[in-house]
């Protein structure tokens, strides 16, 4: 491990040392995650984290500290070793494929990492689509803005309890902007989301109908990674099919309101 | 690299094995997924993720919690079906030098006179493991299995209609004797039994104030069983001459060489594949290490002397030139 | 302090103890070994180490060896025998505070009939644990006991000759359906069962080539086999009307937690204690924050509704002033 | 951690922090141990280490990393946490118990770490008894003399193969100096010993009968370490004991030669 910030709100931010990493030409897309476990560790399973952002030789992440493994990894210093897989799964669509129309990037929790690295993606596009990250938590303590640091675009938040940003869920933050958009506009935006599931979940069916796609990068806990041991899986249109392989980002509609997924939460 | 993955070949009844590292059923898929990790041509035989006679969805998640040194899991035997295993999974493994040990599960004998007769005419298929113990279903789990005359009969049903193959028979830890189902499967004509699956178990999410699982009993696997499942093979390589294929929290090349002196003809490695893609390679050199720097040829030498002689040279090993 | 350890008090059959906190037999000695970190008027019950009709010398070293998470064990019940016990250790530990709750192990319903009349007379011992689970004894271990029958017998024994104590019966989990016997124990008259005792297990020692313990078979230990633990006594909370005290790897509030949750009236702490003396005081103060929390005033109020309304009042606590 | 420092052959010498520990009014005796384990570590039990020297605030460890847990011990930086017992057992006899006569400590491998704490605390009596150290190893690099560094007594070293010092066993070695003594002296030596189980014994076979008194710190497996599990038992005269308790330093004519002990080793 190259380096471990904390930032405002208890969660950390994790540099790691990965040779064939690039700034300009990375090898992971926003939205794949990597597996990672400190080494030596007290646990067995390394633990899913979405990719912050990659760089010349390393890779970052957003991690919240929530159980033993977590603690763990944010207890790391540098020069610590970290066990880390190669980025895994199918991320967000590539910037390319986004359309033509405002794209919002949507992010709960840690959930706001991935839309980290998309921007800053974005960013770095001769011609960036106009986009915005909307960024929620419950209190202000929960939104960690230093995450967002070196961001070109704007950055709206919203806290549950109005102690910051827009007063209300990222859910209704996002349909407000759909609203000032216009329907028209609002049907050409894509929406990238990440973070608890009950939010995706109302996300899409706040506003999957009016925009052009909403994608949502899911949850589940995990062992291989890599699609063998059938333990993430999520109910989609094809059926039963493990996360860390077909997703963890989906179209909202092949993963929501299919029936036998309601309560999933 | 080839060269050295054939090394210390084995024989389970009809056919062999080029080496005694297998995969474990359920924690390498069908074969593929990890090929770029761990090419399944270095394996002595990849055990495929168990195939019921239709596809099966399996249970709802969550499906794994991890605990002190284990994985509990309650998958549930998701898997494609025998149809569609046949027709979809089974080439690539073959054309990719893979060798198929086909695990198959069935709730009734109807069922498994099906199956042995749909895997019968596969010339590609040297060998199947029949798991008769998975904790995380309701027909056809360790509980139906835990009876030795149902063992029998299961064994009998399927081996009479593969007696080309090798059919090897995985018993279920959960039971007071473990060593009557071994000799169950040995008297219904079984050339081995794999002790062990996972072990009956369980937890709590305090926070959601229920069972971690919606079935709550889940299968315990990893690190935490190896003790259970070296006393499981150790008290079956005793009590029965057919080879006895080990599996249970296999982490390093100590724990493989342990199971050989316990009597273990192959191992299987399992759930610590998934956080640790070198386990084969380590588990190769260092046994390869520990048998030559003691002068043997091969490490069914290490087996101790619990084991009847007769029972010796049920595993017969030629080595290769 | 000794406010804070008068915490929510459980009645057993006859007896009644401050709290639901008990050391389990063979981690806390006679009860004064550990005095000077874990006072054992802290605890609800001090389980003594098991004691037999004679003293008895244990098995030979070694006895003891760590596994992924868990401990190997291999005492095979060093104890001073019941004599000495009665003679020398009893007195002591009820001078100090502390509650004692006998641990006995006999091979024959015989012994036990002479040791339930050897403990009758003693007015300080309110509660006697009839230890059916050691793996590491030839006659009187979990495998005389993997019986319904034998269990009901043993039982209605000593129950019988100490009908002003609290009889609880400790089970083995190396049985193929652990509910079956704590029917049995219920049936013979039991006031509770304990569940678990160890798993069976073994290692090898690779460097000597042969199994680390003379006896092969040992017992399994430690936070490994919590998950096992966990269902074992929550199938049981859903079979029996007796109180089910839970032991096996506790190693913070949250299993106790869990324990609780599955039904567990009262728990044991073990092998953990070995390495945390703090753990007592750790789970007092994780369990009074949750059930706090939650504005409950009782862990048994935790009980998930897998056991029937019949059985929960079955340990009937009265919220002290 | 406060210290950690490689020996010559390759075991550690750790300096853990403890505030009760002083230099001139030692808490723990020559002979007594301590369990010790990285923390977090990943392991259960702590593992018993023989107290090598106590400071102001501090115990020292000689620790060979033979397995898993030792291995972890060993790798911690100064800064890391350690999980420590206070001073467990019972050590060495008091110098004043020692007699009048020459004292010998026979230290095999990291045996020699209570010779280390006896020999420090010899030479700080007004009138230090005579005494030598006697350290032996199959081969040079198993005799590590930095352990020893600042004991003012002669330090004699053995090796199997004669590669360093005396060429034989430290059982040889400590024989010959009696010889040297002459019997009447010689009987009035007080030997201590600490080392493989297989060289006490030899040790003891060799030379118990012709000195005062021989001293033999034992091993065996430990978990609880204060005579609760029955883990740790040696037979002495007085029937099976808890090394950790009645021990791990036995006067060698209560433990060895007895019946049922032979085959120990
Ligand atoms: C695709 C994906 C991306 C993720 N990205 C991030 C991220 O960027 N930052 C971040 O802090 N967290 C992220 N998580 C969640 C993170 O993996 C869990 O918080 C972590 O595994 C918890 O481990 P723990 O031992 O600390 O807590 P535990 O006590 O084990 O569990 C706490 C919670 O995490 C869940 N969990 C436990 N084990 C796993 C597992 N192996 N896989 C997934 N969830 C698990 C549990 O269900 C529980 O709700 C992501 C998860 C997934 C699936
Ligand atoms: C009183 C006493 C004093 C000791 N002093 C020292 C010392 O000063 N320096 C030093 O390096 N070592 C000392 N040891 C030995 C040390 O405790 C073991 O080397 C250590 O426990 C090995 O642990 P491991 O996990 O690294 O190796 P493992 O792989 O667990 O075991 C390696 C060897 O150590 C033995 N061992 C394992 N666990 C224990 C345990 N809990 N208690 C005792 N032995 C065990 C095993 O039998 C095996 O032979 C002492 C032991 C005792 C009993
Ligand atoms: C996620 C998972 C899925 C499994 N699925 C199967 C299965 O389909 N069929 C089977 O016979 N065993 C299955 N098992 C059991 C393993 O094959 C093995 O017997 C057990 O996990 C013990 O070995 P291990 O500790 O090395 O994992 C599964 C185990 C795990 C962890
Ligand atoms: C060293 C040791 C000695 C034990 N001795 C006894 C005993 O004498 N009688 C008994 O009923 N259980 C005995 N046990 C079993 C424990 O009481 C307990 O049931 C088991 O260890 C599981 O709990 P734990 O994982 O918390 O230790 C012993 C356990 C250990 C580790
Ligand atoms: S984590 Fe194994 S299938 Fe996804
Ligand atoms: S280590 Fe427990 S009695 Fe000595």
């Amino acid at each position: 491990m190259i380096e471990n910030r904390r930032l405002s709100g208890g969660s950390h931010l994790l540099r790691v040392r990965d040779e064939h990493a690039r700034r300009d030409t990375p090898q992971s897309q926003p939205g794949q995650f990597a597996q990672l476990l400190a080494h030596p560790s007290q646990h067995l399973v390394r633990r899913p984290m979405s990719i912050h952002d990659e760089g010349d030789g390393w890779r970052s992440f957003m991690v919240k500290p929530v159980g033993p493994a977590t603690r763990e990894l944010v207890a790391l210093r540098a020069g610590d070793s970290v066990d880390m897989t190669p980025p895994l799964g199918k991320g967000f669509p590539a910037p390319g494929e986004l359309g033509e129309g405002p794209v919002f990037l949507v992010g709960g929790g840690f959930g706001v990492a991935p839309m980290h690295f998309m921007a800053r993606i974005l960013d770095g596009l001769p011609q960036a689509p106009e986009y915005r990250i909307l960024y929620g938590g419950r209190t202000r303590n929960d939104v960690e803005l230093d995450v967002l640091a070196g961001v070109n675009g704007e950055v709206l938040t919203s806290t549950d309890d109005g102690s910051l940003g827009f007063h209300g869920t990222c859910v209704d933050l996002c349909a407000t902007q759909l609203d000032a958009l216009g329907a028209a506009r609002a049907a050409r935006a894509v929406v990238l989301t990440c973070g608890p599931h009950a939010m995706m979940h109302a996300l899409h069916g706040a506003v999957a109908r009016r925009v052009h796609a909403l994608y949502a990068s899911l949850e589940e806990v995990m062992a291989c990674g890599v699609g063998v041991c059938m333990g993430c899986v999520a109910k989609t249109r094809d059926g039963w099919v493990p996360i860390c392989t077909h997703g963890p980002v989906f179209r909202s509609d092949t993963v929501f309101d299919l029936e036998g997924t309601a309560d999933h939460v | 690299m080839s060269e050295s993955t054939r090394e210390f070949p084995i024989r389970i009844g009809p056919a062999s094995f080029q080496n005694p590292y297998f995969a474990a059923s359920g924690c390498f898929g069908y074969g593929l997924e990890y090929a770029e990790s761990i090419p399944p041509q270095e394996l002595g035989a990849v055990v495929t993720k168990t195939v019921t006679p239709l596809p099966r969805a399996g249970n709802p998640v969550p499906r794994l919690q991890e605990t002190p040194a284990g994985l509990l899991n309650s998958i549930g035997l998701q898997n494609v079906g025998i149809e569609a295993y046949l027709r979809d999974k089974l080439e690539p493994l073959v054309a990719a030098g893979g060798v198929p040990f086909v695990s198959i599960s069935a709730a009734t004998l109807d069922e498994y006179v099906r199956m042995a007769e749909m895997l019968a005419p596969y010339d590609s298929i040297p060998a199947v493991e029949v798991n008769l113990g998975c904790p995380n279903v309701d027909a056809g789990g360790d509980r139906d299995a835990a009876e030795a005359r149902a063992v029998e009969q299961f064994t009998r049903t399927v081996k009479e209609r593969l007696p080309d193959k090798a059919v090897a028979i995985k018993l279920t830890p959960n039971v007071t004797d473990i060593v009557l189902l071994a000799r169950a499967a040995e008297q219904g004509g079984a050339d081995a039994v794999v002790a062990i699956n996972t072990l009956a178990a369980m937890d709590i999410d305090l926070v959601r104030g229920r069972p971690t699982f919606e079935r709550v009993r889940a299968g315990l696997s990893g690190p935490a069983i190896f003790p259970v499942a070296l006393l499981k093979v150790w008290e079956i390589a005793a009590a029965v001459r057919i080879p006895v294929v080990a599996v249970g929290g296999i982490a390093q090349a100590e724990d493989v060489l342990k199971f050989f002196m316990a009597g273990a003809t192959a191992v299987q490695l399992g759930t610590v594949l998934f956080s640790n893609p070198e386990l084969l390679r380590q588990v190769r050199a260092g046994v390869r290490e520990f048998v030559q720097a003691r002068g043997l040829q091969h490490p069914h030498e290490l087996c101790l002397d619990h084991v009847p002689e007769s029972a010796e040279g049920r595993a017969q090993w030629t080595p290769i030139g």
